[in-house]
């Protein structure tokens, strides 16, 4: 099983999940980061000074896959979350040794 | 130089009033006037509002969200210490009666508010009523100077500061100006406290930032202000509250009053367009936070005029309040590189002189004005008003500061200031999730 | 069809007043009432408390977090453009003397308020509060807008649309309402500004909304408003500042006023119960935000009647106004799919509306009410008065938006309206931890 | 025990006002003062502001984010359920005339507001504002109750609970002490409702909070305030609406007023600071939450006394309040270990009870009051009229609640505690990012 | 060593730090998180329209352990965070490669 | 290519970001979390009542480098995350293996 992390555009969060959806995947899980990178965040000036934002807000999500799903669940995170501009993110694929479902005590691929 | 004429001058609505309170005076004539009294109990609960909640969330919106406590919390203690104070002995020593001192300071016989009944009058309001509402500029003005050392100061140092600095400058220069002192004699014009406000707190500000020093980090690695939305509700209730501050002013519900409300409310929202005619020819945008300091700006500008002037002076002063203040936050930011953190110097400070001196041309009939002085002699005497309460703000305060430093410490420890004060001085969150 | 006799009707206590302000008629009676004066001072910081911060917080919490800011400084700059037309050439407009247009609008005499001094007198209160209050509704009129085109507009378009509607919209219908123009004369009824402010406000809304288009994503991907506790605060703010809107437009604090407050506050709670009880039935839960919209649907449509009516009539008006305007929201959203984001037609529009002709009835003494007329007759009037006004809403408003989308183009780009309007359009971020 | 003497002792203004507008008293006398009829609709405003948005923002801040909706519900529902009865039948019961049991109840002679007017008087106020100003304080006392049931109540209860704890509780209480019943007949002081307000909704709510049973894991998990910041919003509310609570009791815009203000003040700062003090000895750092705490605290115990007292004892009622209430707040969490979860009983409570108490000293002039009494017999008056109140509130309280709980259930499902009531409860959610 | 990864629902989130802290768990990092899978979130009604709350808030644990531990943690886990009712949650172990302690440099099973 | 994850203080988040894109770290995302470790939190009182607050707010960063950079990455993290007070974090380093970028498409230690 693979741990997929994508960091993406805020408003791209339900596209992708409707995508991965439709691909059979159940679940996953978002969280609201930061993030840098080549994309500058905006300069915003208060009262004339000038702040440097230099992180710019994204969508982190995580994606426990069985193997064979893997590179559907990649090409479907890429279609969906891009456009083409600065700033899309990226995915990374780590490997996932075990998945526990907490409430039936089902483990491996049942448990996705 | 202020010969017997100045002396004998006029001074405007609440000087009159004040005068005939003095016993002698008032016996014969004073009767309650009940729709006076309802405008001056109201305009005393808008002023109150200005600081609590106004001012604080007008100032915790701009700090860091480590901060935002401790903001409110200083706002809180100045107003309840200075409420303290003045009745114990803050109103005596302002409004009471001075005798042979009087040009300087009024007496302790009001201390503790003796001899005030439910039946005492000020003219033709309770003179209880009296006390509360000035009872309220004397929480704001201190409150002010909050914005100059957010984010740094002990607490300690916050309230021994607060306390002595209301009994040394604000105090005395509200008993030169309105409670019968030299100022007033003379026919200097500050109808709701450009000097005795503004001008006092703006330039001890700036002087506390200076002696404070600026925050870890100023100016490069500071956060913008954690909550606009906050600033902005505080600036409506400054806004609001402010009718009560000018046009209370007033002490009567009458013409003057409104036309007081009609000019403070124009210059505010000229004040407020400048800013933002500015930002967006020089940023491309207008920003809410930009906006509101020209609002809180106008209003400063305009209110020791606010009861001289007419609707186009209103309009005059908030041009003028609205961009000289704007280019005096980038100096004291950019050139003189003191982190008087919300700018209470170059808004309250600048805006408060400003306007006491374009009083001067703008109370008069010919520009719309109510007051028939000659703009060359009242001219003078408007500076030459500002510049001694300046000199003595900045004096009296380097004094107290080097006292207080000594018994209370100034600053934080360095890891209590990156840590933030809501926790290391008052062990609270600003937000638990 | 109107008569001499509709034509001479005595018109409510606030035309009668301001009839009496003309110069031949008030010269020899009009005394300062200080009690008054006091009220409309209060009433004037009331209503402009609704604006700022009220209705910005109402609002504000509606949207979605990206686009806070942005409808904070819509209010904002509304109500300074607004302020500074009416200073200039609205207050003249409306409430000055129009000759021989009076029918259709005021003249230009008083424009920048020229010959208003502090002891100029409207009835018995200083003409500058009653300049001041009436301003007031000037700027909270255009803002009440905002509602429907929030999360899209450009901000140049707010400014120039607001301000070309304020002398296209607002000044003409509060002229022929209150002014004495053609819908006083006839004695149409409208006491705090069902049509003036509501409807006006309201249908334009639709019209806007209608002619920008509806947000991107409606209505599948909105999500919910992003703080109603914010909502609910400035839902608190205009509940109180309402009490200074109708009760002040009695323009004295006398029983009349009394009256006012008591049956606007009576309609306020039952269509907010109203409003908690439909959805109660219907999804088996009272909103939070639901319930203050019922609460501000009530007030809205008791605004025209709140000085006719009686305490029972209050009740009825909430019931009417809680349910009619709930179900209007419903209207408008899922049957026309126009994008009044934040309803402004449905609680607006339809309340004030339904006020206007609901006053026909509940204004006479047989239902509660003030005033002797025959509920036939009147109804009629009511009911002119309201397709006049609407139909010069909406008109006006169309060739308005046509005019100023041209010149300064309606909608922001889709990238900043998927970024935001505080990022995109003011550089700021309303929450920065 | 209470002979004729006591019988006829005058009991106030408030009091005397109210005899006034008996048809017979007030035929001959009775004509509109303008000024006392302003004060009296801004103090309304003013009181209106206290619950909403003030009281509202307090208790919600103190609560955990996923109740904070529910808790403005609350209040925002009550607030319109005791408007509607209390025009329905409250005022009427409360302040109409009770015939032969006037000594327990007024009557049901003005249910509907039958036969008031807009030019109906009271004393020399509108009856229609004096229904309004009374109002506002039968919102807010069931309203003070919801702090003892926060996070885990039904709604249903909440809604059914107040409406009948209004009639059977406020509605009684507030005749006997103010609208012609007995405790008014013996001279029972209680200006602004320290019985009638604080002592009835303080002793309710600790019965309501032991009968209800604490919050799922008090003591031991819960977690702090979640926004402090909001507290000190609504603080800053309540504040200044205490202003109109309290001055506003005079009924009139006079020196009294003035003096029920100053005092008020002074209790409230003198009060937050003492509380500050104490958690600065104890803990080492003065808290925000307590200092606000502190202010109501100072609030609740001096408005029974407000309109007795003299600055000195405002000062004295601060020290007490401040730090009576504080060790009251320890004993019922830590000793009683009830969990009056925002500490209604102990601040508003007690606070009440104990200024209830303290009038009897601080009202006579020797101590700088108002009232020529005679401490001994006016202490046993007050307190045994506090025993009363007390009383009757906790048994009518501990009935109400068994009926109530059997109707509409108690408490929410262990699940939707856990969940938290603004999503199971009201379907929304404080806050969407 | 490994590196578990836990979505429990938030409340749950004192017992469960309580479990592991007595099975000699030194430390462990939380987040707040949105969850989407089976279980679904409220319908949220506003002012009669109708909003579809995909997302569900979850608390996600991260607790580095050494191999030994691994069993007892994911049964602590498992036991504590359980309700029975849908959305209880996954528990995800990936492997862990290497840890530094910033404050002294020690690494691995020490830094743990 | 290794996945390192970072906890740290919070106001330490501008110099590490500072020294490692200085190192050539064109990337990484941060994350507001909550830590428990041996740094305990505050106790807060509030009206008497004492909360122990047992979370200390923390940063999380994740950075996805190349096997070559790792070492260097670890020890800028170490040396301008250190205060050397309790509470000053931990490193952990996974296995990465693979990543996409999203706007381009590329893979590996291109996409970086
Ligand atoms: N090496 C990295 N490690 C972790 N996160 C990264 C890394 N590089 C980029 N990111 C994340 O991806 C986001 C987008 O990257 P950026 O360089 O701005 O644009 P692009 O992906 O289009 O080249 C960043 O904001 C950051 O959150
Ligand atoms: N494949 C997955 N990858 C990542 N997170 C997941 C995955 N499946 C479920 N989750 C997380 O676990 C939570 C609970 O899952 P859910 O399907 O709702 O219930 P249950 O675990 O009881 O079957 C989800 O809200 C989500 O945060
Ligand atoms: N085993 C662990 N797994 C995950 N995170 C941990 C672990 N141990 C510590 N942490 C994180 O590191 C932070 C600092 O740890 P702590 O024990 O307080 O201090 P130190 O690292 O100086 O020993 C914690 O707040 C927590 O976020």
């Amino acid at each position: 099983m693979k741990f997929v992390i994508a960091i993406i555009k805020p408003f791209k969060l339900d596209e992708v999940r409707d995508a991965l959806t439709s691909l059979g995947v159940q679940g996953l899980t978002a969280t609201e980061v930061k993030g840098f990178g080549r994309q500058k965040g905006q300069t915003e000036i208060y009262r004339g000074a000038e702040y440097e934002v230099s992180f710019v807000p994204k969508v982190k999500i995580e994606i426990a896959v069985a193997d064979e799903l893997l590179e559907r669940v990649l090409e479907a995170i890429e279609e969906k979350a891009k456009t083409g501009k600065i700033g899309d993110g990226k995915i990374f694929v780590l490997d996932l040794e075990q998945v526990v479902r907490i409430r039936t005590g089902e483990k491996g691929n049942q448990a996705l | 130089m202020h010969g017997s004429r100045s002396f004998h001058r006029a001074v405007g609505l609440a000087a009159t009033l004040i005068l005939t309170a003095t016993p002698a005076a008032a016996a014969d004539e004073a009767t309650l006037n009940g729709g006076n009294a309802a405008w001056l109990l109201t305009a005393t609960a808008l002023v109150l509002f200005m600081t609590m909640p106004g001012l604080a969330l007008f100032y915790g919106g701009l700090v860091r969200v480590k901060n935002v406590l401790s903001v409110l919390m200083q706002c809180l203690a100045i107003a309840c210490v200075a409420s303290l104070l003045w009745v114990i002995v803050g109103y005596s020593l302002a409004f009471g009666d001075g005798g042979g001192a009087q040009g300087w300071i009024g007496g302790l016989d009001k201390a503790f508010l003796a001899g005030i009944t439910a039946d005492s009058l000020t003219g033709d309001v309770p003179e209880t009523v009296f006390v509360m509402f000035q009872m309220t500029f004397a929480i704001i003005t201190p409150a002010l100077i909050v914005g100059a050392y957010v984010e740094r100061i002990r607490f300690q140092h916050v309230l021994l500061f607060s306390a002595l600095w209301l009994l040394l400058v604000y105090v005395p220069v509200a008993h030169w100006v309105w409670g019968g002192g030299f100022l007033m004699s003379w026919g200097v014009f500050d109808f709701a406290g450009g000097l005795v406000v503004h001008a006092t707190a703006g330039v001890s500000a700036l002087v506390m930032a200076k002696m404070l020093g600026a925050r870890r980090g100023f100016p490069r690695e500071l956060t913008p202000p954690h909550n606009p939305g906050l600033t902005m509700i505080g600036a409506g209730m400054l806004w609001v509250g402010w009718y009560g501050f000018n046009a209370g002013s007033a002490l009567a519900a009458n013409g003057s009053a409104g036309m007081a409300m009609l000019v403070t409310h124009t210059s505010a929202v000229v004040a407020a367009l400048t800013w933002m005619a500015i930002e967006w020819l020089k940023f491309g945008k207008p920003s809410l936070v930009g906006a509101v300091t020209g609002l809180v700006a106008g209003l400063a500008t305009v209110t020791p005029a606010s009861g001289f002037i007419g609707p186009v002076g209103g309009l005059v002063f908030g041009v003028a309040g609205g961009a000289v203040c704007y280019f005096a936050v980038g100096l004291v930011k950019a050139r003189l590189k003191i982190d008087d953190s919300l700018d209470v110097f170059a808004v309250h400070g600048v805006g408060g002189v400003l306007g006491v001196v374009l009083t001067a041309f703008f109370a008069v009939p010919a520009l719309g004005g109510l007051k028939d002085v000659a703009i060359g002699e009242q001219l003078l005497l408007q500076v030459l008003g500002a510049a001694i309460v300046v000199a003595w703000s900045a004096g009296a305060s380097i004094v107290l500061i080097v006292i207080t430093r000594s018994v209370a410490g100034l600053r934080v420890e360095p890891d209590a200031e990156t840590e933030g004060l809501d926790l290391t001085a008052h062990g609270e969150r600003s937000y638990n999730p």
